[in-house]
């Protein structure tokens, strides 16, 4: 039991199933109502767009760990009824939602102003516009910082330890406490991170190296 | 299900709630000012001559910057022990925050020095100064005004971030509402609760940042 | 157009403008920088809305409301400084976009339309290309074809040259005659003297958001009424 | 859920440790196991329910339980009357004991010895409370997530002594054989059953359940297969804490 | 300097380049653009790393060691095309800089040094101002202020008024005649004829890396020797 065997490795495995799942669930929940947070947040809706800056200045000033916690005990006081992952799922949405939409505003606001107005003198309608000529753009230009933002939410799904789901973080400090040997399993779970997100990484700078040079261009 | 909201256990413990808020923003200043120091001698060390010395911050702003801070904290405070290393949890958490925040300063400083123009550093060699008087008394006020916005708000993070330092027993806003929440099994009225603390200590940060902006970085430019 | 009136915050930017366009009319409309010729012809497809006057487009009154905007932008086409090509899309898609999504038309249909007009600013076989890929004079003529694709009854071009690199106005400007021998409505913001000889009915001089002279190009240029028109030829003429 | 609906619906969700050996964790290949596994498993079968398990950490149990994201606690749940305001216990069906642990070259023998220390606990167990009892403000008491945190801290050295229960003894000699010893013991507290206050329902049912299984020999198969000892004798009350609803 | 070569790569930028300065000469460097004037000055003050030949200034034969580089560079003053000015410093900070780091001046009489020389430059009004605040000929004159700030022996310009509106030429020449006149040894990138007239002891042309032609500005002027001064003396005279 003092070992570090092929149980111990398959039970990080595991630990790591989850935290790819979580991540997975987060980054497409919170694009989804990212990409709705961007739209309303460049609105041409006064309210709108100040209700989302609100939205975001809330889940950017507040921890994850806090919202992990809030949305877990409060979402049954609201009278539903939710597994723990359910919880987390919302959490990390409602976080990736805020960030990414941040990221994309930003990427909406630099298309230049030429192409909505050709798209507009087009006679092309707000769908239209924003489907076919302003977002198509916009992540490409955001790509950089979206890919970055996902490397942030892998991370953070390590989070979900504290509020007792078993991903990496987690089996990793069980793993710690059966072996003994924390030195050892914290080195392997600091890597297994590592090569997950470090390609990931690469690849943004990659994009940004690239975005930049045919901006210079 | 019967659950009745109930703050006024919360707003008992007020007192130990914002001790921990001055905790929390003890750690987050402490960790803020070894990063940006880290962050600033990391640049130095990135742009030296010495290729080890590049290789070795390289590596630790990747390692730092793609793992998450919940190991990167356990690992010190569970495992350099075994090394001789044994820090208690306050310092432990400092010493966490500053190595997150110090890596990330590293990328984003290194931004602002490659953005200065290479006339600057031009004149600055022309009028006899050193290669370090040049890094420090020309490039880098410049350089960190420009990237001053990322900057700050990769702090406003870090101050989230010391949150976690709650799992290796340190100190802070969350521990003092966990063990409020142990007492009282009151949850979600005391996360509630620190939450908005955090969004407090948050809002204040940025008015402290602009200030600190207004103060250091008004020059005009062009 | 009457009495068109136009703020921006508390800069009076248009001052009550009154300008009738017959059908096939071909306007040149000129004068110096900031005297307001972008902000009219933007105010006629309410790319900018104005605070008093009226507009009317081929009988349709713009008001606020998206209907009636729609219904103009429909019928008007522009063409911009700065092309604005969506660089995206390669030219084809470009050109059938607007035809699909605003008139709905099946792509197969829209394709052949954008081929057509692509053929008729001659740049066919450049239909696969993405803008980038083309000079500027090319991608204005892609815009250009971009706004006929509409089919529209009028067409609005805002120095639809001056980004361009001498070598390549002519091509663009020959494209614009060709258009206006086939009859088509046009106001063109332009400083090219010798395309408002050969092809504009009418000259109109602006300044300080007014239009202070308008006649026939002959007698515009060889006779201007006003010093200011005067000054101002004086001036582009020289640089020629 | 009423025991009614659960049995309608054919599966009781179940709140319970995941990571205490022996009382309740996940084994290594991923399944619900421990102590309070198999006795709730013997009351879904009692019931004619399927099982789910929905393993809590420590500070979770009672939120989870009174927000009704579990029907019932079996969940390593020390009788405490603090807790006992907020959940309805059953009689008791396991015993525990707390006690300090700590290096055996370290001296420590009465309360007293521990002054200046560095103690640690896992947050919100009955450890975290007995430790905070009995050292009042002259240690330390640093309060991890749980017992895995605590016993890595001390086996790190960053605690000088840990406040546990009996199977402490057992980890802390397998991690490292003849360092640490028992010093202090401070209470044996006794575990209970969780349901909400005042559903009588399941609170009947349960108590009902723990007889059956007392009498007819399966509690002892199961606890001395998990415990390593008999069971010992249960009080028939605890002041304050109600085994029944009223 | 002697036989002085420098290589970018493989492209040889400078090819045994043999230059004399004497004590308070004036020398005008002229060329085509990439003909090296920027390399051949950057390499007085080592900017610029060289691979053969020798520099020697003021008696310290420059090697690739930091002690003689940094007392050439404490010798000789350089005015950059694009001022260069710190912007996070006010004018007197700019030019109190050096000398307080530098030569360990104390910071009172730093700042008067630096008042003596904004007076010389006629801008000591603008001593607390910030470079943004300022004019490109203000900023120009603050530059050569800052330079002189370290009382050096020679002054290095690389054309110092082409970033300038024509408005300010004048007023950074002028500075530059005055210094002249006071004796400083100066070498000048320009194309400004007049002042290379007006004060140049010799005018050197470059091209492709070589010194081609050098005389006294009347002679150069009047009679180059070289085709290739010709053509180009004739381009730049057309500018103006
Ligand atoms: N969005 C805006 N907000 C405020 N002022 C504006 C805006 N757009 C234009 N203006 C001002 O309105 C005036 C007229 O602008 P307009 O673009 O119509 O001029 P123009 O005649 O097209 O000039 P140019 O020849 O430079 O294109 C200018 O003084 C300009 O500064
Ligand atoms: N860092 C560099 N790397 C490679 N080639 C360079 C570099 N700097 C200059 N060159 C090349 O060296 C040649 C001389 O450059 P230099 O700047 O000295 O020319 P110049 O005479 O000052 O021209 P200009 O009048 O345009 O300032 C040019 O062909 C240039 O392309
Ligand atoms: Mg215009
Ligand atoms: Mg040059």
């Amino acid at each position: 039991m003092n070992i570090i065997g092929p149980n111990e490795i398959l039970f990080l495995l595991q630990g790591l199933k989850w935290t790819i799942l979580l991540s997975a669930i987060g980054f497409v929940g919170g694009g989804v109502f990212g990409l709705l947070v961007a739209l309303a947040r460049t609105s041409n809706w006064k309210s709108l767009r100040r209700t989302t800056a609100g939205y975001i200045s809330v889940f950017q000033g507040t921890p994850l760990l806090m919202q992990l916690f809030v949305v877990y005990y409060g979402i049954t006081l609201i009278g539903m009824e939710v597994d723990a992952w359910v919880a987390v799922t919302i959490a990390l949405t409602l976080h990736a939602s805020a960030y990414l939409g941040e990221i994309w505003r930003g990427a909406i606001q630099a298309v230049p102003k030429g192409q909505s107005e050709a798209a507009n003198a087009l006679g092309l309608h707000y769908v239209s516009r924003t489907k076919d000529i302003i977002l198509p753009q916009a992540l490409r230009l955001s790509l950089p910082a979206t890919v970055g933002f996902l490397v942030q939410l892998i991370k953070g799904t390590s989070l979900a330890a504290i509020v007792g789901f078993i991903e990496l973080a987690r089996a990793g400090q069980i793993v710690s406490n059966q072996t003994y040997k924390p030195l050892l399993v914290f080195g392997i779970v600091g890597a297994v991170y590592f090569v997950i997100c470090w390609p990931l990484s690469l690849y943004g700078a990659r994009l940004e190296n690239r975005l930049a040079a045919a901006a210079a261009r | 299900m019967d659950y009745k909201l109930d703050f006024s256990v919360v707003f008992d413990e007020m007192p130990d709630l914002l001790l921990g808020a001055l905790a929390t923003l003890g750690l987050a200043l402490a960790g803020m000012t070894l990063a940006l120091i880290i962050g600033i001698l990391g640049v130095a060390a990135r742009k030296s001559r010495f290729c080890v010395l590049r290789g070795l911050v390289i590596g630790f702003v990747e390692i730092v910057r793609n793992t998450p801070f919940l190991v990167q904290i356990f690992f010190i405070f569970f495992a350099l022990p075994m090394l001789g290393l044994r820090f208690n949890p306050t310092v432990t958490a400092i010493i966490a925050l500053a190595v997150n925040g110090g890596a990330y300063a590293i990328e984003i400083i290194r931004g602002g020095v490659d953005n200065i123009q290479k006339g600057q550093i031009e004149a600055g060699l022309a009028l006899g100064l050193h290669k370090a008087q040049v890094f420090r008394l020309i490039v880098l006020k410049p350089a960190l005004r420009s990237i001053y916005p990322s900057l700050t708000s990769q702090f406003i993070m870090l101050t989230l971030t010391s949150s976690v330092c709650t799992s290796i027993a340190a100190y802070e806003l969350t521990s003092v509402a966990q063990i409020i929440e142990s007492d009282t099994f009151r949850s979600f009225e005391v996360y509630f609760t620190i939450t908005i603390m955090y969004l407090i200590i948050s809002w204040m940060m940025m008015s402290m940042f602009a200030l600190i902006n207004r103060h250091y970085f008004s020059y005009p430019v062009r | 157009m009457e009495g068109v009136e136009k703020w921006y915050g508390t800069f009076h930017a248009l001052k009550s403008i009154n300008l009738m366009v017959r059908k096939g009319e071909k306007i040149v409309l000129c004068g110096p920088s900031g005297s307001g010729k972008s902000t009219l012809i933007r105010c006629i497809n309410h790319l900018e809305p104005f605070e008093e006057g009226r507009i009317v487009v081929d009988g349709t009154a713009l008001d606020d409301s998206s209907r009636t905007i729609d219904a103009v932008r429909r019928e008007v086409g522009m063409v911009f400084q700065s092309f604005n090509l969506f660089p995206h899309m390669t030219v084809l898609e470009n050109c059938a976009l607007a035809p699909m999504r605003v008139r709905g038309t099946k792509k197969a249909e829209a394709e052949s339309i954008a081929r057509k007009y692509l053929e008729r600013v001659r740049i066919q076989d450049q239909a696969d290309k993405y803008p980038a890929q083309l000079s500027g004079g090319q991608q204005q003529r892609v815009a250009i074809a971009r706004a006929l694709c509409m089919e529209p009854k009028a067409m609005l071009f805002d120095e639809p040259t001056s980004a361009l690199d001498p070598e390549m106005v002519k091509e663009v400007l020959d494209t614009m005659i060709g258009l206006a021998r086939d009859g088509m409505t046009m106001i063109c913001v332009t400083h090219e003297m010798g395309f408002a000889r050969q092809v504009a009915d009418r000259v109109i001089f602006m300044a300080s958001g007014e239009i202070i002279e308008e006649g026939e190009p002959e007698v515009f240029f060889r006779n201007p009424a006003h010093a200011r028109t005067r000054a101002f030829l004086g001036e582009i003429l020289a640089h020629h | 859920a009423t025991v009614d609906e659960v049995k309608a619906r054919g599966k009781i969700v179940v709140g319970i440790q995941g990571d205490n050996r022996p009382w309740g964790f996940v084994n290594s290949s991923g399944v619900q196991d421990g102590y309070d596994a198999d006795i709730a498993k013997l009351f879904g079968k009692d019931l004619g329910v399927e099982v789910e398990f929905a393993p809590l950490a420590v500070a979770n149990r009672i939120p989870a339980l009174v927000s009704g994201k579990v029907d019932i606690l079996f969940a390593t749940m020390a009788m405490t009357e603090e807790r006992a305001k907020s959940i309805q216990y059953s009689k008791p069906y396991a015993a525990n004991t707390i006690s300090l642990y700590g290096p055996k070259e370290k001296k420590i023998v009465a309360v007293a010895d521990l002054a200046g220390l560095e103690i640690g606990v896992p947050r919100s167990s009955s450890q975290d409370k007995a430790v905070t009892d009995a050292v009042a403000t002259t240690a330390t008491v640093r309060r991890f997530d749980d017992d895995a945190a605590a016993i890595q801290a001390m086996l790190s050295g960053q605690v000088q002594a840990v406040g546990g229960n009996q199977f402490y003894m057992q980890r802390l000699d397998e991690a490292k054989a003849d360092t640490y010893e028992r010093k202090i013991d401070f209470l044996t507290t006794f575990n209970g059953v969780g349901t909400r206050l005042g559903e009588k329902d399941w609170n009947e049912t349960v108590n009902k359940f723990l007889d059956k299984i007392m009498s007819d020999g399966e509690h002892a198969k199961v606890y001395e297969k998990w415990m390593g000892m008999k069971p010992p004798a249960f009080p028939e009350s605890i002041p304050n804490i109600p085994f029944t609803v009223k």
